[in-house]
């Protein structure tokens, strides 16, 4: 999420209502993967911040990649809002979120479309 | 706190993962490192496993070493290094810096007062007190590794006590040289059950093991193994009834500097003639007793 | 630098008990905190400095042994199992009934695998050669070394001396009283009983 | 006079540190910004992620930049890093399976299920001197994407999902299974937290491998490849793309998605050398961090080395292999023979003179 998209959405949150219950840090969490036996094993750790917050009873938990505290914070904070119960706000986060999952897809996409056409395209022959 | 203020606070731009915490190490490190010195005071000369982490001083430079001092050293502490005994050599100056910014710990170079010592080959002259921790650096911790280069193989050994193939190396040695070749990490036996490397501490120093009253914690980084002999522990070198355990010869060789016949000593090459004069490996030791010469 | 005061609190009961594990059969006081003298206080201390999700412990007692459980995975978020596979065992209670003597001693290849036991028992005190319940000899120990242990069956201790008998397979004792204080035996220690 | 060397040696080291600091700055041109590194020396920022054991792009860029540019010491700041910061906790196991592609392609078929997909590779590209990018500008550059993009709504889109090639050989009842485990809630085994012992499980085997240095493994591989080995290895499948970080959530114990890390991913066929029963096919499994398919390769062709019931060759011998494929070891012991060894040198003099004047003495003495 770009530094434009944080913006956006830190105008929709009620800022006064939640509290930083557990300020960001930083921390490392190991990637496991299934390998073709399905053995699981450590591939190595990840460079994570982890943050938390709450809006009245409802706790909101957070961890993305990198050293990032002030997406970690509010992405906490959505998550709060979300195991909460103001279904308005809610909406409200949802549209936001939408627009912005939509230019990220988009941009995911067109750039995919690099790599599809390097796609070996066998053409089939009639037999016989 | 509110949102809004650590939203509004600048000082959240910066990176988090710029700051470093107390003794460098994460507590979740340190108590690991822990755990493992109780289970190696606990079966002394037995190397215990551990997941030895990357420390920002090279494999085989100390960070085994390294790793226990942080683990158990407090702001109250008196950190002395020390590495071929010297506390000016540039190994020994760069640990004890490192160890200094990271903690804030003061350092010394007396040995009488530090409460850890981190050494690398020596162990100090003075005698150490209760008090007293000393870490020994070790390259390489498994004692029958020159004798059997598989893991799985000596495990087994130390398992089931089979020590046979380390003494019949001895007697080899002994047929071929008619003298222990061994110089330094002279294999000892502790408690009377494990055959350990002492580290590549001189034969000098091994006397110095037997009943000490201080504990000594040996850490190995690169091959991820601690072990310890606690103090008032039997520690005896191998050796056999008609060849005994000798320590280093310097035959009546004086301390060009502060006068000492009983220290180990540094061989200096004065010139192409192959002149020699020697000095005092323990520099701290050197130091003191030739401040007592002069007064 | 400032340390955080838990990082150097954790690294002060280390040191206590590397030094009571180095020289087994003396005492020492946890920290010199007049507030941490209350029995679940002094164990929750030692629990925050040893356990984690990296290894395992049990709590063998009566009533409360499951709040205690409860209490030290919360504090310390290690994961709770049978005693049979504990790296830890906690003993609240003056008897085990036999649970004990199924604690973990290693394997011969493997001998730190054995368990650490915390026993929470009542006091703990120097004893002397005509007045002891426990003698103690062996590596850490100039000479030999007399206990006094209140809270703690005989039959326990025989047990200690039972799972350390094939040496170096066995366990590892921290004893931790009411008023704050720890003492440890270490599984080369030769106990004699009175 | 005798001279003694007690004192000088923290000046030294302050000053020697400097030194170091002016060779990386000296030179006129602009100062190298850690972005640059990240976004122009991607494959080496890969490299030194997946040695260094850490997904941390901007940190591996900078300890790239701080190292001049030296691989092994660049990976080496960044394990070191990893010592100080907290672990806390472990993800859900990623699924190749999952990945959003950009390269995969399969040696043992044809066409595959989904397709050869190249991407970015330079593989089929000669390697002459490309003299252009003495001169390379933004111009440049925007031009070039421009025209890489005019058609691209021509093209078909991806598949989201891209089938296992090793699937259709499973399906077919074509592989041998004997380390196939049952399920995923075995615990699994971190080296980071253990040391290595023997025999190691699959798990820990695997993450060994998965931290190694590229070079070294790349050379044990060889080895068998070449013939000190049995593995003659085909590549079933080999994809490069990103992989989903997924964690359950510590409230609602429901999977969380963190974000996604790039991964390459190698799975390698090889005829099974057992004597009983239908002979089947084995595999060697390879995954690291970021873009490296000789890493990737050298590890499943290792993977499946090491499985061997004896061992014949040194990559077949799985304590031979595990233990010297860490370049942040190997690199730290070859570098400290460097080290002052003046005391146990001492030593080794006293034995030496000792066992000559045993041997010059005579007989009737020594006795």
């Amino acid at each position: 999420m770009d530094d434009k998209s944080l913006a956006r959405l830190r105008r929709l949150l009620p800022l006064e209502e939640i509290s930083v219950t557990k300020a960001p840090e930083t921390g490392l969490i190991m990637m496991t993967a299934r390998d073709c036996y399905d053995t699981d094993f450590c591939l190595g750790e990840i460079l994570v911040t982890i943050a938390e917050t709450q809006i009245e009873n409802a706790k909101g938990y957070s961890m993305v990649l990198g050293d990032n505290p002030r997406k970690a914070i509010i992405s906490a904070s959505l998550d709060a809002i979300f195991n909460g119960n103001d279904a308005k706000l809610q909406a409200k986060i949802i549209r936001c979120l939408r627009a912005i999952d939509k230019r990220h897809k988009n941009q995911q996409r067109t750039e995919s479309l690099l790599p599809s056409s390097t796609r070996v395209q066998f053409d089939a022959m009639p037999e016989g | 706190m509110h949102l809004k203020q650590w939203l509004n606070d600048e000082s959240h731009d910066d990176r988090l993962t710029a700051n470093y915490s107390f003794a460098f190490l994460d507590e979740g490190t340190k108590r690991e490192i822990r755990r493992k010195i109780l289970k190696a005071i606990a079966i002394p000369g037995y190397q215990v496993p551990f997941g030895s982490r990357e420390m920002p001083i090279a494999r085989g430079w100390g960070t085994g070493g390294l790793q226990i001092t942080l683990s158990i050293i407090g702001p109250r502490d008196i950190l002395k290094v020390i590495d071929q005994g010297a506390d000016d050599s540039v190994n020994a100056v760069n640990i004890g810096r490192f160890v200094n910014r990271v903690t804030g710990v003061s350092l010394t170079t007396d040995t009488a007062d530090a409460s850890i010592i981190q050494t690398r080959h020596r162990i100090p002259e003075e005698p150490l007190s209760e008090e007293q921790v000393l870490v020994l650096q070790v390259p390489i911790p498994e004692v029958l590794r020159t004798i059997e280069p598989s893991e799985k193989e000596t495990r087994r050994m130390h398992a089931e006590a089979d020590y046979s193939a380390m003494w019949l190396y001895l007697y080899e040695d002994i047929i071929k040289y008619r003298e222990i070749s061994i110089g330094s990490r002279y294999p000892v036996t502790v408690n009377h059950r494990y055959i350990m490397d002492p580290s590549p501490i001189p034969r000098w120093d091994i006397s110095k093991l037997q009943m000490a009253k201080n504990l000594f914690i040996f850490c190995a980084g690169r091959e991820k193994r601690i072990y310890a002999i606690p103090p008032y522990t039997e520690v005896r070198p191998l050796e056999f009834e008609d060849h005994k355990f000798r320590v280093e010869d310097f035959k009546g060789a004086v301390c060009s500097r502060c006068g000492s016949t009983n220290t180990y000593l540094d061989e200096i090459v004065e010139n192409e003639n192959g002149m020699r004069t020697y000095s005092c490996s323990d520099t701290a030791y050197c130091a003191k007793a030739a401040l007592r010469k002069q007064q | 630098m400032k340390p955080m005061d838990h990082e150097i609190q954790t690294q002060q009961v280390f040191r206590t008990i590397m030094r009571a594990m180095g020289y087994p059969g003396t005492i020492h006081r946890l920290l010199n905190h007049p507030s941490h003298k209350t029995r679940t206080s002094s164990l929750q201390l030692v629990a925050e400095t040893l356990f984690d999700q990296d290894v395992t412990f049990c709590v063998i007692g009566d009533q409360g042994m499951r709040e205690l459980e409860d209490i030290l995975h919360k504090l310390t978020n290690c994961p709770v199992t049978e005693p049979s596979l504990a790296d830890f065992l906690v003993m609240t209670s003056p008897a085990s009934g036999g649970k004990l003597l199924t604690a973990k001693t290693g394997i011969p290849e493997y001998p730190d695998h054995g368990a650490t036991v915390l026993f929470s028992v009542e006091s703990l005190a120097d004893g002397s050669a005509s007045d002891f319940l426990v003698r103690l000899t062996g590596p850490g120990i100039l000479g030999e070394k007399y206990i006094q242990i209140q809270g703690l069956d005989r039959e326990e201790l025989c047990h200690l001396r039972e799972l350390n008998s094939g040496y170096p397979l066995g366990i590892d004792s921290i004893f931790i009283d009411q008023q704050g204080c720890i003492m440890c035996i270490p599984r080369t220690a030769k106990i004699q009983l009175r | 006079m005798a001279y003694v060397a007690v004192k000088g040696g923290k000046v030294a080291i302050e000053k020697a540190a400097k030194c170091m600091e002016y060779e990386r700055i000296k030179g006129a041109s602009s100062p190298l910004e850690v972005e640059q590194i990240k976004d122009q020396l991607s494959l080496l920022v890969d490299r030194v992620m997946g040695e260094g054991s850490l997904y941390a792009p901007d940190l591996a860029a900078l300890a790239i930049k701080q190292s001049s540019g030296d691989m092994l010491e660049s990976a080496f700041i960044l394990r070191a890093y990893r010592t100080t910061q907290p672990r806390l906790g472990f993800t859900l196991p990623g699924q190749a399976g999952e990945m959003r592609i950009m390269r995969r392609i399969s040696a043992a078929f044809k066409d595959i299920p989904g397709g050869q997909v190249l991407g970015p590779t330079p593989d089929y590209s000669l390697r002459l001197m490309d003299f252009d990018l003495f001169e390379d500008s933004h111009k440049r550059r925007q031009e070039f994407i421009q025209s890489l993009f005019r058609d691209i709504c021509e093209i078909d889109e991806m598949p989201e999902n891209f089938p296992k090639i090793v699937e259709l050989l499973r399906k077919e009842n074509l592989l041998e299974e004997r380390d196939r485990k049952g399920s995923s809630d075995l615990r699994v085994d971190d080296v980071t937290r253990g040391s290595l012992t023997f025999p190691a499980s699959r798990s820990v085997s695997l993450q060994s491998m998965a931290r190694g240095e590229t070079g070294g493994m790349l050379l044990l591989a060889y080895s068998n490849m070449r013939g000190y080995g049995n593995v003659h290895p085909t590549v079933g499948e080999l994809r490069v793309g990103f992989m989903p970080v997924n964690i359950l959530h510590p409230y609602t114990r429901e999977a969380y998605a963190v974000g996604e890390i790039k991964v390459t991913e190698a799975e390698i066929i090889s005829q099974s050398k057992t004597s009983e029963g239908t002979p089947k096919f084995t595999l060697g499994y390879g995954l690291c961090f970021g873009h490296n398919e000789v890493k990737a390769i050298s590890m499943a062709v290792l993977d499946r080395a090491t499985q061997a019931d004896e061992s014949k060759a040194p990559s077949e011998d799985q304590e031979f292999v595990l233990s010297h494929i860490d370049g942040i070891e190997s690199m730290g012991f070859c570098n400290h023979f460097k080290l002052p060894h003046y005391v146990t040198f001492q030593s080794s003099l006293d034995r030496i003179r000792k066992t000559q004047e045993v041997w010059d003495a005579p007989e009737a003495v020594v006795e």
